[in-house]
């Protein structure tokens, strides 16, 4: 890196630093720098990638040449991308306010094939598999041997099975969490917190390495201060 | 019409997309293909949306000599520079050496990571803060944190070295992580998922319709 | 003294004191390192403060969370002076990964799929190291691919790395050979499901542009099916979770990932399921990793740091609760918030 | 030097796919064994022409060394021919790591076999069980709810205090942030935040609170417009409505965590919700909002996020919730009664799951089996 793109992005980045300490000028200007590259880096990116490779490179798609010039493969265009353009392009009516209203289909197909498709993405890997994967022996220790499992691998097994069905209870809606119900669901609570503990502490870790690479920039890319 | 036909949109294409994951044969094994390209597509389309919407909002900013309108005018010049250079630039505007190039390397780059990193500073205030025992829910949540945090690096090892063998904190965060955690963890993917199929019918069905602009 | 005149002074100041490193840096200036004796009394000050922070909160004074702030870059910021380090353990999960790959025959073809992004390449940089390494070193034959833009940028980097290295170097690997870089596809999980067909539909050139079926090792690459091991390193959406409900559960594949601490604990969950044999979390399975492979990467010389900021970030947990006893239980500390 | 063939090839129809796959199956070569002779094994197909194959071109090549049997599946297929496969085992001889010969010994002939396109996964039969009963649930305790019978539904904390946060900000004369994640509307999560959205509005609405949106997805932009305008019309104030109370700032992730933290410490509204899909912005966005001491109300179904909502926002609604939020706020008898339908199907994987394990404890496992989910 050249020194303007290094004191360039070493301003930049104590820029935002900056703002841990106030709202300040400097942070300002990083925040409007920000905001404008990275909506215009998306503007780009999408019109790129999503746009031209998909839509207009699939519509009108070039045939595939050999070194000699001479055609490999012809161009088959993919008449199926039309839907997806009709559906931008509905989408882009809103900037005429008086036929807006019908970037409402676009939407409502897009809101009904994610509800399709999450529905049973969902049910099958959230629901089922993890179903499957909580009904365990509890004392063998590989399937149909009986009783034979260490005390530790029992208790794993329990612990799971235990932590599973409290956690769910606590998702229960319709029933008062009161009597016996309502301390299952305590218990469950109890686990949710434990998960909650155990993926923030997780979570530090990487937080600080985040935060460790930048240093690193600062003291080592740019003042050249550590090894 | 206005109402109608975007419910009806709604549900004969969820109903369509639930089908497809049933039904291995042409054309209902291309869909799912299908509407990643067309939702592409739209993105694509919805994004000059927005953005007329960020320069118009900064625009107006300017314009009326607002407070701070300074910072609004240096929005919009980066937005337009990188756009222009983007756009210029053709196809191959990632590829290095391009200025588009430079601007990701040089200005995004340290802005995304910089501020992906101060979230280090936060989650060391919010730990000082709100991680008090202060009833028995709040506290298992502090000793799985506390044990997970020392027992993932180094320095556990080192306090716990004393102990057997299994039995250190270490393998006491393993445990935590594994066993309790993937427990809860479970729990919660099992609500989502029931979650997330009750509210695909309530769309499906068109009971819950505010996203199409409708209400009763 | 107004606002901006602070300010404008604040900004003087850094300005200089960068300066002056940066013009030593230039005229060939080395870097600093503690030496023992110093790296001693530091952490010894760094102690100290801590127990100064204690007192105070215990007398009712909630430090502001600037103090914090300031204590937090320092502790992160002077390991890296220091020239200590450190012993570490290997988890079950990291050695299954390792295990898994040398499982493979050479020749075996491993997908590795960068889902990130720079920000998170402190964490997962390591990992893509020293995993390419390892396949590089077993002679298994490396495709890559991203779900994200920068992914396969990242991905060059790590080869870049990757290749200079003797022993690496020494085998003469080419590329579209050995190795393949197919580049981004947008789509998310979609272009999984895609792949489960065909490659070449998703991928029909590589990163380059090349075509697809000019390249060598693609030859016999239809899709999962002719894919021995996949390997996925993932900061968020698209990512490990996709993998595992496409790639593994629809289609069967054998997978590991390498996932930064914030994903990883959502993994166990599929780790327990046998839906992944292998995983790598953080900082921390980037350093064990570097230890299986026995390679000397960032991973192993970041984690000093990490280590230190673990312990301040404990013992400011642990303050906040002494404290909280010491008055009471009920002292302005009582989680109530605090104005900054 | 040539090793000994593999036995037992067959080739079938690969189940449960679109057509244009076999699946082929072999037995290791009796040299296939540790340190032996074979090193891969070479996969070759023909075209069946007037019942013989045609020439025979290699496929693919895998390597040695599983222990009982090989699985291949050729999904370079046509359904309109049939082929007849055959596989090679192969000896390389290496010198000085280039191959200086191969050595092939090939296996008997198997097939005609046409790939054939299925009209049902039956591997998915379990799923779609599933997907019938807890939609029969939900519609027949929606239909019972319609019919006028009342559904009760817990308290859930932060849902109750909608009402409270949204009365502050009126009291304070003070903003209110509604902040809908980072998905875009190809997500749940974020339509789940846009219902939610609505009912929130309506609140603002009625108390005439200024509801400030900054969205980070264009598509997300406009359906927010859709709902914010129809709640404010719905509590008879169509008037206050202005399109740019939702407005855009940047689809990048951490421009938005700076823009809307630069917006949350100069504005400092009173009250902030963030709901939807939230990944590493979650705790900038909830500790800055907690700096400014305002009342924070959050819900995703992240399981990464949860905790630093729970440690910097007053209330925070745990995965499922967030699903029924939206029921919840509207009190919609019709809404409620899916709640309950999902409700009912919980209790069942409850039940499920305990019957299952006694069956496992007992060595039956063919229950378990039916919540097993067939891949492709």
């Amino acid at each position: 890196m050249d020194h303007f793109s290094l004191w360039l992005a070493a301003f930049l980045t104590l820029g935002i630093v900056s703002f841990l300490y106030k709202d300040n000028a400097w942070y300002k200007i990083s925040e409007a720098i920000f905001v404008g590259i990275s909506a215009g880096y998306w503007v780009v990116s999408l019109f790129w990638d999503n746009f031209y490779a998909k839509f207009w490179k699939g519509v009108f798609p070039e045939d595939q040449l050999n070194e000699a010039g001479e055609v490999i493969q012809a161009a088959q265009p993919d008449y199926w991308l039309f839907i997806g353009g009709a559906l931008g392009l509905l989408m882009l009516l809103r900037l005429v306010p008086k036929i807006g209203w019908m970037s409402r289909w676009s939407l409502a197909f897009i809101v009904g094939a994610t509800s399709g498709l999450w529905l049973m993405n969902y049910l099958s890997s959230n629901v089922l598999v993890q179903i499957q994967g909580t009904i365990v022996p509890l004392f063998s220790s590989a399937f149909g041997t009986g009783f034979d499992a260490t005390w530790e691998t029992a208790v794993q097994n329990i612990v799971i099975l235990v932590g599973t069905f409290t956690g769910l209870v606590y998702f229960y809606f319709s029933k008062e969490h009161k009597g016996a119900f309502g301390r299952t669901a305590r218990v469950g609570i109890f686990f949710l917190m434990i998960t909650f503990g155990a993926s923030f502490g997780y979570t530090v870790m990487s937080r600080m390495s985040l935060l460790i690479g930048r240093i690193d920039f600062l003291l080592h890319d740019w003042l050249g201060m550590i090894e | 019409m206005r109402r109608e036909v975007p419910l009806i949109i709604t549900g004969i294409v969820g109903l369509g997309f639930v089908v497809q994951y049933f039904i291995p044969h042409f054309p209902f094994s291309k869909m799912n293909d299908w509407f990643t390209d067309w939702f592409s597509i739209v993105q694509a389309c919805a994004i000059v949306l927005g953005a007329l919407n960020l320069l118009k909002v900064s625009l107006e900013k300017v314009a009326a000599q607002k407070k701070d309108w300074g910072y609004a005018a240096v929005i919009i010049a980066s937005f337009l520079l990188i756009t222009i250079v983007g756009l210029v630039e053709g196809e191959g505007f990632r590829t290095p050496g391009t200025t588009f190039d430079w601007l990701y390397v040089n200005v995004y780059i340290p802005l995304s990571a910089t501020m992906f990193s101060i979230l280090a500073f936060f989650v060391a205030s919010a730990s000082y803060r709100a991680f008090r025992a202060r009833n028995l829910e709040a506290t298992l949540l502090l000793i799985a944190a506390f044990f997970v945090m020392i027992g993932r690096v180094p320095v556990g090892e080192m306090i716990s070295g004393f102990m057997p063998e299994g039995w250190r904190l270490g393998n006491l965060a393993s445990w935590i992580m594994n066993v309790p955690q993937a427990a809860g963890q479970r729990a919660i993917m099992i609500g989502i998922g029931l979650g997330i199929v009750a509210t695909s019918l309530r769309i499906i069905l068109g009971i819950e319709r505010a996203h199409i602009g409708g209400g009763e | 003294m107004s606002t901006r005149a602070k300010e404008i002074i604040a900004i003087a100041s850094i300005t200089v004191f960068a300066l002056i490193f940066y013009i030593r840096k230039v005229t060939g200036g080395l870097p600093f390192e503690f030496p023992m004796a110093v790296t001693y009394g530091v952490i010894g000050l760094l102690a100290l403060s801590l127990l100064w922070i204690l007192i105070l909160t215990i007398q009712g004074k909630l430090i502001e969370r600037r103090v914090v702030f300031v204590y937090v870059a320092f502790a992160v910021g002077l390991p890296l002076f220091m020239p200590i380090s450190q012993k570490m353990t290997i988890s079950p999960e990291v050695q299954q990964l390792y295990d898994a790959v040398l499982e493979q025959k050479p020749g075996s073809r491993v997908l590795i799929s960068f889902d990130y992004d720079p920000p998170s390449a402190p964490e997962l940089q390591p990992m893509a190291e020293s995993f390419i390494r390892l396949c590089f070193e077993r002679d298994l034959q490396v495709i890559i691919m991203g779900l994200w833009p920068q992914g396969p940028q990242q991905a060059n980097l790590a080869l870049q790395k990757v290749l200079e290295e003797e022993a690496i170097a020494a085998k003469n690997l080419q590329y579209g050979v050995d190795y393949v870089n197919l580049g981004f596809q947008s789509g998310n999980e979609f272009v999984i499901q895609g792949m489960g067909d065909s490659f070449k539909k998703k991928f029909p050139t590589d990163y380059q542009g090349r075509p697809y079926d000019d390249i060598p090792m693609l030859s016999n690459v239809k899709n999962f099916y002719n894919i021995d091991y996949c390997f996925n390193l993932s900061s968020g959406f698209p990512g490990s979770v996709e993998w595992v409900q496409v790639a593994v559960d629809r289609y069967g594949q054998d997978m590991g990932a390498g996932n930064t601490a914030v994903q990883a604990p959502t993994m166990y969950a599929y780790l327990n399921a046998n839906q992944l044999n292998g995983l790598l979390g953080g900082m921390n399975g980037a350093a064990e990793f570097e230890i299986l492979c026995d390679y000397e990467g960032k991973g192993r010389k970041y984690m000093v740091s990490q280590s230190f900021s673990h312990v301040v970030v404990i013992a400011f947990v642990l303050i906040g609760n002494v404290a909280f006893f010491m008055s009471g239980r009920k002292s302005a500390l009582n989680g109530e918030k605090e104005q900054a | 030097m040539t090793p000994l063939p593999p036995f037992g090839v067959t080739v079938a129809d690969k189940p449960n796919d679109a057509g244009g796959a076999v699946t082929i199956r072999w037995r290791p070569s009796p040299d296939d064994v540790e340190n032996g002779k074979v090193t891969f094994y070479r996969i070759y197909r023909a075209v069946e022409k007037d019942g013989q194959p045609g020439q025979f071109v290699q496929i693919d090549q895998r390597p040695a060394g599983a222990d009982t049997a090989y699985v291949l599946h050729d999904g370079n297929a046509d359904d309109e021919l049939s082929y007849f496969y055959r596989v090679a085992a192969l000896k390389l001889v290496k010198k000085d790591g280039l191959v200086v010969g191969e050595y092939l010994a090939q296996s008997d002939i198997a097939g005609p076999v046409s790939p054939v396109a299925q009209w049902f996964h039956m591997g998915r039969l379990s799923a779609f069980i599933g997907v019938a009963f807890l939609s029969f649930f939900i519609l027949f305790f929606i239909s019972r709810a319609k019919s006028g019978r009342t559904l009760f539904i817990r308290k859930i904390g932060g849902l109750e205090a909608v009402d409270e946060a949204v009365g502050r900000a009126t009291e304070m004369g003070k903003s209110i942030y509604y902040i809908s994640g980072l998905g875009d509307m190809d997500n749940m999560q974020t339509i789940a935040a846009i219902t939610i959205l609505g009912r929130v509005a309506e609140v603002a609405a009625k108390y005439d609170t200024y509801l400030d949106v900054p969205v980070c997805r264009s598509m997300v932009m406009v359906t927010a417009r859709e709902i914010v305008k129809l709640a404010y019309s719905k509590v008879g104030r169509p008037d206050a409505y202005k399109d740019d109370q939702v407005h855009y700032l940047t689809d990048d992730q951490f421009g938005y965590a700076a823009a809307v933290d630069g917006m949350v410490v100069r504005e400092k509204p009173a009250t902030i919700f963030f709901m939807g899909q939230f990944f590493a912005e979650s705790l900038i966005l909830a500790e800055t909002g907690n700096s400014i001491g305002a009342i924070q109300i959050a819900g995703t179904a992240m399981p990464a996020q949860l905790p630093f909502f729970v440690a910097a926002c007053d209330y925070t609604l745990i995965g499922e919730e967030l699903f029924a939020a939206s029921a919840y706020l509207s009190k919609e008898p019709k809404l409620l009664g899916s709640i309950k339908g999902a409700d009912i199907g919980k209790a069942v994987f409850l039940i499920a799951i305990i019957v299952g394990v006694v069956f496992e404890v007992f060595g039956i496992w063919q229950f378990s089996n039916l919540f097993s989910v067939g891949s492709n």
